[in-house]
């Protein structure tokens, strides 16, 4: 029975992992990049050691060096984390080829799920409905792909096999646009991947993006944590989630009856450990599987703050051969959550990246309020990962307290170093349609906008122009201040280096 | 000190008599500001009532991120804003753009080349950050004009990836 | 009805307060002192107004500028939090003579409970069971006092009469150094309450200071929210707190009739608002009524973890002259919650206050944590107000969850500029003692030490040693470098001037 | 570079190699160390087992707060170390007791007078500091000199209050 566990993985979500194991009593051991060294998982953990390089490619992706360190360090575990190598059935077998144990389900309850186009055929002879598409075949090529489209129907995605967090991805509305679109979604999901197969996927309009965690252990009991909504996407990228779903709401039925339906298709894999089955509904409630996912979720902690169950330890706890510490009976959806992630992306800019050192940094605390980060005053935001800084979930008895406690910790969220999309979350909250939650997969892209959406706040252009005057003025006077201090300096620089001592 | 302060396009004259009082077109305010633990955050009490502010400096412009909303503002003083006024409105537009990378990363894609003519909206330029591949896009049509940079390539953020005149 | 509100306080707990005025809608007024001006709660407010010069006196003391400055501002309500004019009847009078609501008891509550002998004689009355001691007699000489003594015996307790917190509070074991300990508790009392009145208290040996929490609402009804397990004080200032207490555990019978005792005790005075009662129990679980605390408590977070309940939002809605939003029936405890007081003393050095400013800051975050704190990097902790920095509270499904995450959240936790007392929090988490639960109130000061308990983990001097070393050397190539610098800066300071400007 | 460093009065011999070898009493350690944001708190990989630590200076030790406990050290480069063998243990221990504020805040009671004879343990002086009061207490058995302070007054971190001779 292992005690100690390697996290091949970084940022927020290997933190997460060290929190979980350390509170089992597990010794933790990191792998990072040349770029992480500082970072709060190295920082965290029992023992650290050093992958290579900056690019995933050469670090975080390199599944040999990562078993390599495992062994030599005495771990007896790996946990994949979500990215990178966290559904790679490869992995997960050369894993357990070296008589470690893996944090996660069986490579071929993997590979079933992770080729798209298998897990569909598969859940669909479980009795599963799914979305039309180009399921059961794997590997098609684009002429192949252009001629069935026009069975499948416009509008359509074009999704990564091996995909998933909407990399990869791109919606189609017309045969002409496809060859050039194909294109740019194998590229995306060769470079995030390594793999640049890709299917399609009738795109239903005006359909909710809702998905079911489970739960499996290796004695054969599957459970369902009911629900996350999570239709707030822009490009394929979730933004914003909430468990329970607004729209299934208090419909009991419904809520078993597709919980039911995710049983069963995790156990159509023989499922094991913490999953997601990913389904779309459409306005008459009908539902259809869309892929599962065969990792732990970034959405993962409001169903944690809603059912009270640690879902990472409970993930542990599974691969140390434990029967889950809840049954389905004991599940009980209490009050309502909401996610925020906070990206390092400009939302006045078209949603750029934005990287940089963060230089200021104030975290939203109190009652209900969890902040899962990776990063601190200090941390330098590079190119090399993605964009995801930190998640804001906040804790309410009802779905209204929650909107105002978010509203509210938004408010207090403090990042200096680069641009966020906090304005972005903030203008969500504020946003009628939101609160009255009716919404669907394609609200933010079509009918929401940073300039006119979220009209709550009244514009204050006075302050507005106090404030920059007052920091144009203070620009003015402090260049002559620049100046005087620097005579000083150069009169005595004695003076300096002990300064620096004394203040260092 | 007077200055006259654009916000989104609309003058204010603003007017700072001394460390606490601030004249807005006519109308005085007693105002507290300070920057908060040295960051480009700021603390500002107008008349009892406190905001709190990012501001960034760009080029030429300031842009003021308060109350969840984004604001641009051009601040000159007024003797400068006499000078413009009598000289007409300051710089002239140069006729090249200059398309320069908003952030670091690898340049994934180049679909445009030297001399080929465009239209607005264009993809110029696709450059992956962070896991994400951004096309960049030409603001207006026109020719390609000198491609410095290579597919594959790493780029600085602000570095100048290619014209378009 | 109100709906804005003045809160009358400064720190974490005017933080507290702000979030719940903001999450139920309502504006809010922050009042501070010169040393203020850039604490978070004025950045919070929607308003905040100068009080004065930094000493309490002169600042948060100031009840006539604070009710001017509320009805200037339009407010309709004051909440005063704890400590400063927290438990001042003459203030909640004042408050309600301007046609203002005041978040709190009503003046003739405060009064009997403010004065600790009229409050136990009225207790005792209500058929309270009483710790021995000077009750009903309120402002006795100091010659009266040590006649008094002898009859209560020793050891005993000089408690300040309008106290709390610990303040002009003093352990006394004979008559002969009764005469300086009574005038230095009145020299402290005079100084933290503007009351030099002390009276004399048996001091129970073995006890264990456990308090109810009470909600009562203008309509009658009163509720206690179960116990908090405070024993775990030094000079008579809690230090950690949970709920429940490991000594109640599952006795159900114990704490119902404990909290029924406590109910009595509010309604012996007409109580309205929230409230607590503090006990005594001894080792055979008889309880003693101690005092009640007419206000906010420090650590009403552990019960808003275990019941779900938001209490300062009841403390408004109560206000509001609404009835409870629960009943006694609903109220559950679920799980454990600790918290864990953060002040900037040094434990390794007798628990000295320590000042500076915050120059690092990295709070713990996750599932399961809650921090309540007034401070970010950059804050400046000065000498004139009291040493709490921060709440860190989790919760946890079970005793030793709680405990293990507590551990690993004190872990993470980095505060720089300031000496802080998580080390002992550290070390308390390692005891033995505390892990089984056995502590009473002379725990920490009689049988927990920094340099012998919680030896759970191993001396580390090697890597210590590597550590000074390693800084001791990098300060002395440092020292080269900073005169390579200011070569460089000297020779051409308008780079510096640039480069500055470009950095702002 | 060879130093002795003494930990909690254990010598331990330290020969640092180069960035990434340091040698401590014959074993050698591969380590990694950097400061975290600039700031006195150090993260420090030995062998790969990860530990942060703050390293507070002082007058002439250093204090390294690592893994929940506190060590006290002193740090000597070798010819230093061999200097000070050869002329006897340092500076001599100084007659005279210093009484510092340990913290800023206000003198609230001096119990203490010129000349007056106190023992070990004796409260010299009564400071307030953030609503505490705080009494000071003499290290060892003297004569009270020089009272540099009054009640009511002021004090600032590390400024001298009395002294015992």
């Amino acid at each position: 029975m292992f005690n100690k566990v390697l996290i091949a993985n970084r940022g927020e979500i290997a933190v997460r992992i060290l929190r979980a194991c350390r509170e089992l009593g597990m010794e933790t051991v990191a792998v990072y990049s040349e770029a992480d060294r500082q970072a709060l998982h190295v920082r965290l953990a029992d023992e650290a050691y050093l992958l290579g390089p900056a690019p995933s490619r050469e670090s975080y992706l390199r599944s040999d060096k990562i078993i390599e360190i495992a062994k030599k360090s005495g771990a007896g575990a790996i946990h994949p984390g979500y990215g990178f190598l966290g559904e790679r059935a490869d992995f997960a077998q050369a894993v357990l080829d070296e008589g470690l144990a893996f944090i996660g389900p069986k490579p071929s309850a993997i590979a079933a799920m992770g080729d798209k186009g298998v897990a569909r055929a598969t859940v669909a002879a479980a009795g599963v409905p799914v979305v039309p598409g180009t399921e059961g075949e794997g590997g098609l090529s684009n002429d192949e792909l252009l001629k069935i489209a026009p069975e499948i129907g416009f509008p359509l995605l074009v999704k990564a096999t091996a995909g998933g967090g909407g990399k990869g991805m791109r919606e189609v509305h017309n045969l002409q646009e496809m060859p050039l679109l194909l294109q740019s979604a194998r590229r995306e999901a060769e470079s995030a991947f390594g793999d640049g197969n890709v299917y399609l996927e009738k795109l239903v309009e005006g359909a909710r993006h809702i998905e079911i965690q489970i739960l499996a252990d290796e004695h054969g009991n599957v459970i369902h944590l009911g629900e996350r909504e999570c239709s707030l996407q822009r490009r394929h990228q979730k933004l914003l989630e909430e468990a329970p779903s607004p729209f299934i709401g208090d419909d009991e039925e419904l809520r078993q009856r597709i919980g039911q339906v995710a049983v069963r298709a995790a156990q159509s894999v023989s499922y094991v450990n913490a999953g997601t089955i990913e389904f779309l509904v459409d306005r008459d409630k009908n539902f259809f599987f869309l892929e599962m996912n065969t990792r732990l979720q970034v959405e993962h902690p409001i169903t944690e703050a809603v059912t009270g169950v640690d879902i990472v330890k409970e993930q542990i706890r599974i691969a140390r051969g434990r029967t889950l510490s809840i049954t389905q009976e004991d599940v009980q959806m209490n009050g309502w959550a909401i996610e925020c992630r906070v990206n390092a992306e400009d939302p006045y800019n078209n949603f750029m990246p934005s990287t940089g050192r963060i230089t200021h940094l104030i975290l939203p605390t109190g009652p209900g309020v969890r902040v899962d980060t990776g990063v601190f005053p200090g941390f330098e935001i590079s190119p090399y990962y993605d964009s995801l800084i930190s998640k804001l979930i906040v804790f309410g008895q009802t779905r209204a307290e929650a909107i105002l406690r978010m509203r509210r910790a938004l408010e207090e969220y403090k990042i200096v170093g680069v641009r966020t999309n906090i304005p972005f979350h903030q203008k969500l909250m504020d946003s009628h349609r939101f609160m009255a939650g009716q919404f669907d997969t394609q609200f933010v892209e079509k009918r929401f906008d940073m300039e006119t959406s979220g009209q709550a706040r009244k514009p204050i252009p006075e302050i507005a122009a106090i404030f920059a005057t007052l920091v144009a003025h203070e620009n003015t006077e402090r260049s002559t201040h620049v100046i005087q201090r620097n005579e000083r300096d150069t009169s005595n620089w004695k003076w300096l280096g002990r300064w620096e001592r004394l203040h260092r | 000190m007077k200055y006259i302060t654009t916000i989104n396009e609309h003058e204010y004259l603003v007017d700072i008599l001394d460390d606490h009082r601030v004249v807005v077109n006519g109308v005085c305010y007693v105002v507290d500001f300070e920057s908060v633990s040295g960051q480009p955050v700021f603390s500002l009490l107008v008349d009892g009532k406190s905001y709190e502010a990012y501001v960034y400096e760009s080029d030429s412009d300031l842009e003021v991120l308060v109350n969840g909303a984004l604001y641009t503002a051009a601040v000159v003083d007024e003797r400068e804003h006499r000078l413009r006024s009598a000289f007409g409105s300051g710089p002239v537009q140069s006729g090249e753009f200059y398309l320069k990378a908003p952030m670091p990363g690898l340049v994934i894609d180049i679909p445009v080349e030297d001399g080929q003519k465009i239209g607005e909206g264009d993809v110029l330029l696709i450059l992956e950050s962070m896991k994400m591949q951004n096309e960049l896009k030409a603001p207006r049509a026109g020719v390609v004009s000198r491609v410095r940079v290579k597919v594959g390539e790493n780029v600085e953020r602000r570095q100048t990836l290619l014209s378009v005149i």
